[in-house]
């Protein structure tokens, strides 16, 4: 062990508190983000299996042969956007009509002959999706010779998007607020440590302690405190998600998108920017202090 | 009676100055301390000899003059430089500046560590330099649970340890009663023989007349040079 | 003015540093917690807009006399949580069904005789609307004897409502956590800034003052930080919700729903709370430093 | 000669020990300090002297025995009474306890205002008795502007301005020279003439015997009582 890290273990030993309290600092800043990122995380996996039911009808000319129907099919597969086509004939359709509308179904039954036409369902590839590119996609479709109108979403998709899109800009807006505030926060406390022992700091220079000797073991606790920061930051949040997750209804979770907790990547990630924030905060306070 | 053996000047000051805001602390002192020289600055409360003391080792910048130490200009000194002045000098403050949260062991032992000693010589030195001083029980207690005393015995270990080529000692026995102080000067004059050169500030005109040795007056900041006692 | 306060006013210009830090931290704390709050509060309108398009379509039964309609409408508006019937003749219901159908209408004009029946559409007070409200309603207006059948929102309405839960779920999670968070932090910053002045406390119990002389100022020093702060705070708040609010999609806010910000009730209970967070900090603070 | 005119006694100690862990500070120590009495506690560094006097103002208390002042026993006063306690004394700390970010006048005017005196009247004591320690031209400054006598000497002033009952001074000469001491003792011996206490602890022989009155002397601990000089 270096002597550096020595002393900065000794360091640690002898202000617990006020190293406890920069750690729990740390901790509540980590477990405040990184609880934003999980609900955003989660947020999007919802958005992007409500996205899957957005499906673009195509309803093709009464005269198209229905040979040119594969080909039309791969042709609408290859475009940039569609994950499926799925080809629905007018008799399919009528059926489906029918049981969609169960109680009115007898009105149908009088019918001189099918007026539906037939159909591509349109599934797109939820990631690549938006209410711009799904217009765009139906643009394009409507364009093929075959195609005799296109019909996509109902209003209440599209309102829905938007709405999802304003909780998204106010969610960046919040997320943005509480990251800068954590950092904040992380570096404020820091600064009040250091402040709180810069008697200490400056008896050290005068015994003739370089400024880089001063500064190493201030460094390795917070890189210490980030770190232990970091890891209980991040074990309060799975604790509080299992609590959230065990509370969602069931047809939920089991449904079309599952709750899941924060990647590992990004668990890694989470770790090393605590122990970077730890860092930096002591950085910026030690400059200050070292400055005259 | 203590003999000032080298004549050549360690340490110079011209004109130096230091004013803060209209309160004139240090005035016109013009001043050569030689080599391996044992010299007392005396003067009243609020004479200058702390402010003194803090020019030479740059705690404070001068208003005007020059200062020159080991032929060092002090005012020319890059700041990333003044580490290297300040291990030339052992200082003992006036209020010891001990850190209140580690243990005597580390306050004394902190000075060879910066310098980038090794563990076990460290080790040796401080037991055997705390000895010297009577501390030698109390390596692990924290300042605050000491008596004055036993703070300045420390501070004391702690300027000495380095082996300093200068020493700067202000008011070191305040706190002591008259065996301990004893034991102080003679700890310093045996620094003196080995080569060091020893400033001492002090109002204690007994002590001065007991020990001898150069004598300046500080007076409301201005020197009063008199002659070798 | 009484010693007291002249004492914690002396007491903030001699400690500059220390009360700016307190006073950024609480700004900072009633920052994030109001925002959090003008998101939930725009959000819960936002669904309550949502929820008026929830309606209960209740189809009568083929022999009903017209003669007990007004009676019946009578009825079902009397009943909790209803706030409009409207009748919806079976003539009307088929123009409607036409013109709705758009291009499948050629195949109501085959129709030997309407098989719509007459209708009432059910509007509810938004307020009272939960899914669980809306199902027993639905149930008790089936049991009328005049009713064939009820119908009720569609299952993209239930699956949104159970979306919304979700997040209002998460919502309360993430904001009890930032409400305990920045207690925290403010209770912290006020404790490490009383740390660092620990020996002024102790000094002036050794010279005689007694815990409450020692306290005043600092009571009153964390009311007006408090004050400040939550000023701060929420003029932060509001530059960032005139910032974002004019970013979001006009077609948002001009329509069935407005941004809001802050009511004035809720401001004013956030600079009283904010007050009382800076004198309970120092409160829990004193307390420690004036145990033994 | 200081002659002490009242002999009932105004702070008794029978039998007091105070241990740090298995360090004794202080060995069974019986007195009685009398009313208007000027007492030395005398002894070198380390012997226990600022350890008795925070026992009597209860910064500290007793491992064992008791200690009555003004007839109070020390161990059953109740947490909230202790303040007034502490406003008999008029105390003198070795290390000072200056608050360092308030100016001199506002460190010598706090013990009034937490007693609770009116604002004109604070004004013109503080005033007046910084002029009697020479530090009336100080008032604004800061502790850590001042150079060690200066800051003892406002100590000293806190320490008086309440007109204390008993002034407990912990080597309240040891940063001056000798004029300032000789200033200081004066004032002492005058708050000693209108009917205080005074207890000095000190390591420095002389000036108890420039003084006079009555010494104990400790030692290790452990009380060797001296006759009267
Ligand atoms: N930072 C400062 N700001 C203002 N005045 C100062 C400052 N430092 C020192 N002084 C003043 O300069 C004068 C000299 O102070 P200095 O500490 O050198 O005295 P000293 O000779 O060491 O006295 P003592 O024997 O009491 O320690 C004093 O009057 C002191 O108040
Ligand atoms: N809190 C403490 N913990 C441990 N030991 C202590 C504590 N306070 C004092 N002591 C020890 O008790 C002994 C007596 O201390 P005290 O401060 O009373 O000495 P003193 O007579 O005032 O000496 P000086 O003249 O040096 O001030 C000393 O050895 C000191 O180290
Ligand atoms: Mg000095
Ligand atoms: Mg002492």
């Amino acid at each position: 062990m270096t002597p550096s890290v020595k002393r900065a273990i000794q360091d640690i030993r002898q202000n617990r508190f006020l190293n406890a309290v920069t750690i729990i600092t740390i901790a509540l800043s980590i477990l405040i983000v990184s609880a934003f990122a999980l609900f955003f995380i989660n947020t999007n996996d919802l958005m992007n299996a409500w996205k899957r039911g957005i499906r673009i009808m195509a309803y093709l000319k009464p005269e198209t042969p229905q040979a040119e129907i594969p080909e039309l099919k791969k042709k609408i597969q290859n475009m940039y956007g569609v994950s499926e086509a799925r080809f629905i004939s007018k008799e399919d359709a009528l059926n489906g009509l029918k049981t969609h509308m169960k109680r009115q179904s007898s009105l149908l039954d009088n019918l001189r002959e099918n007026p539906l036409p037939d159909t591509f369902e349109i599934l797109m590839i939820a990631s690549s999706q938006s209410w711009e590119r799904v217009e765009m996609l139906a643009a394009d479709i409507e364009k093929l010779s075959q195609v005799a109108e296109v019909e996509y979403g109902q209003r209440w998709l599209e309102r829905f998007t938007n709405i999802f899109n304003l909780f998204r800009l106010a969610g960046y807006a919040l997320g943005a607020l509480f990251f800068m505030a954590a950092i904040f926060f992380v570096a404020n406390t820091i600064r009040l440590v250091l402040y709180s022992r810069r008697e200490e700091v400056e008896i050290m220079r005068l015994v003739g302690a370089a400024d880089s000797f001063i500064k190493m073991p201030f460094y390795i606790e917070g890189l210490i405190q980030g770190a232990l920061g970091g890891i209980i930051g991040l074990a309060a949040l799975f604790v509080i998600f299992l609590f959230v997750s065990s509370n969602v209804p069931q047809d939920f979770s089991t449904g079309f998108f599952h709750i899941r907790f924060l990647p590992l990547p990004v668990f890694v990630a989470v770790i090393f920017s605590s122990m970077f924030v730890g860092w930096l905060g002591c950085y910026l306070s030690l400059k200050q202090y070292l400055k005259s | 009676m203590i003999d000032s053996e080298d004549k050549s000047a360690i340490i110079r000051l011209f004109h130096v100055y230091r004013n803060y805001g209209v309160k004139h602390a240090l005035i016109d002192i013009t001043l050569d301390i030689f080599n391996n020289e044992f010299l007392f600055i005396s003067g009243p409360s609020g004479a200058g000899k702390t402010t003194l003391l803090k020019l030479l080792y740059l705690a404070e910048p001068v208003s005007d003059g020059q200062i020159l130490v080991d032929g060092l200009n002090l005012s020319r000194i890059p700041r990333k430089n003044i580490p290297f002045l300040r291990r030339k000098f052992g200082i003992v403050f006036q209020d010891y500046k001990l850190i209140l949260t580690k243990t005597v062991y580390e306050n004394v032992a902190l000075v060879l560590e910066a310098a980038g000693e090794k563990r076990r010589l460290i080790h040796k030195k401080v037991k055997s330099v705390l000895r010297t001083v009577g501390m030698e029980q109390r390596l692990n207690s924290l300042p605050p649970s000491l008596s004055g005393g036993e703070q300045q015995r420390v501070a004391i270990a702690r300027a000495v340890i380095g082996d300093p080529n200068i020493i700067l000692a202000d008011e070191p026995t305040g706190s002591l009663d008259v065996d301990a102080a004893d034991l102080v000067m003679d700890l310093l004059k045996k620094f003196h023989t080995r080569g060091a050169t020893v400033v001492i500030a002090t109002h204690d005109k007994a002590l001065i007349h007991k020990t001898g040795g150069r004598v300046v007056h500080l007076n409301e900041g201005r020197l009063q040079v008199t002659p070798e006692i």
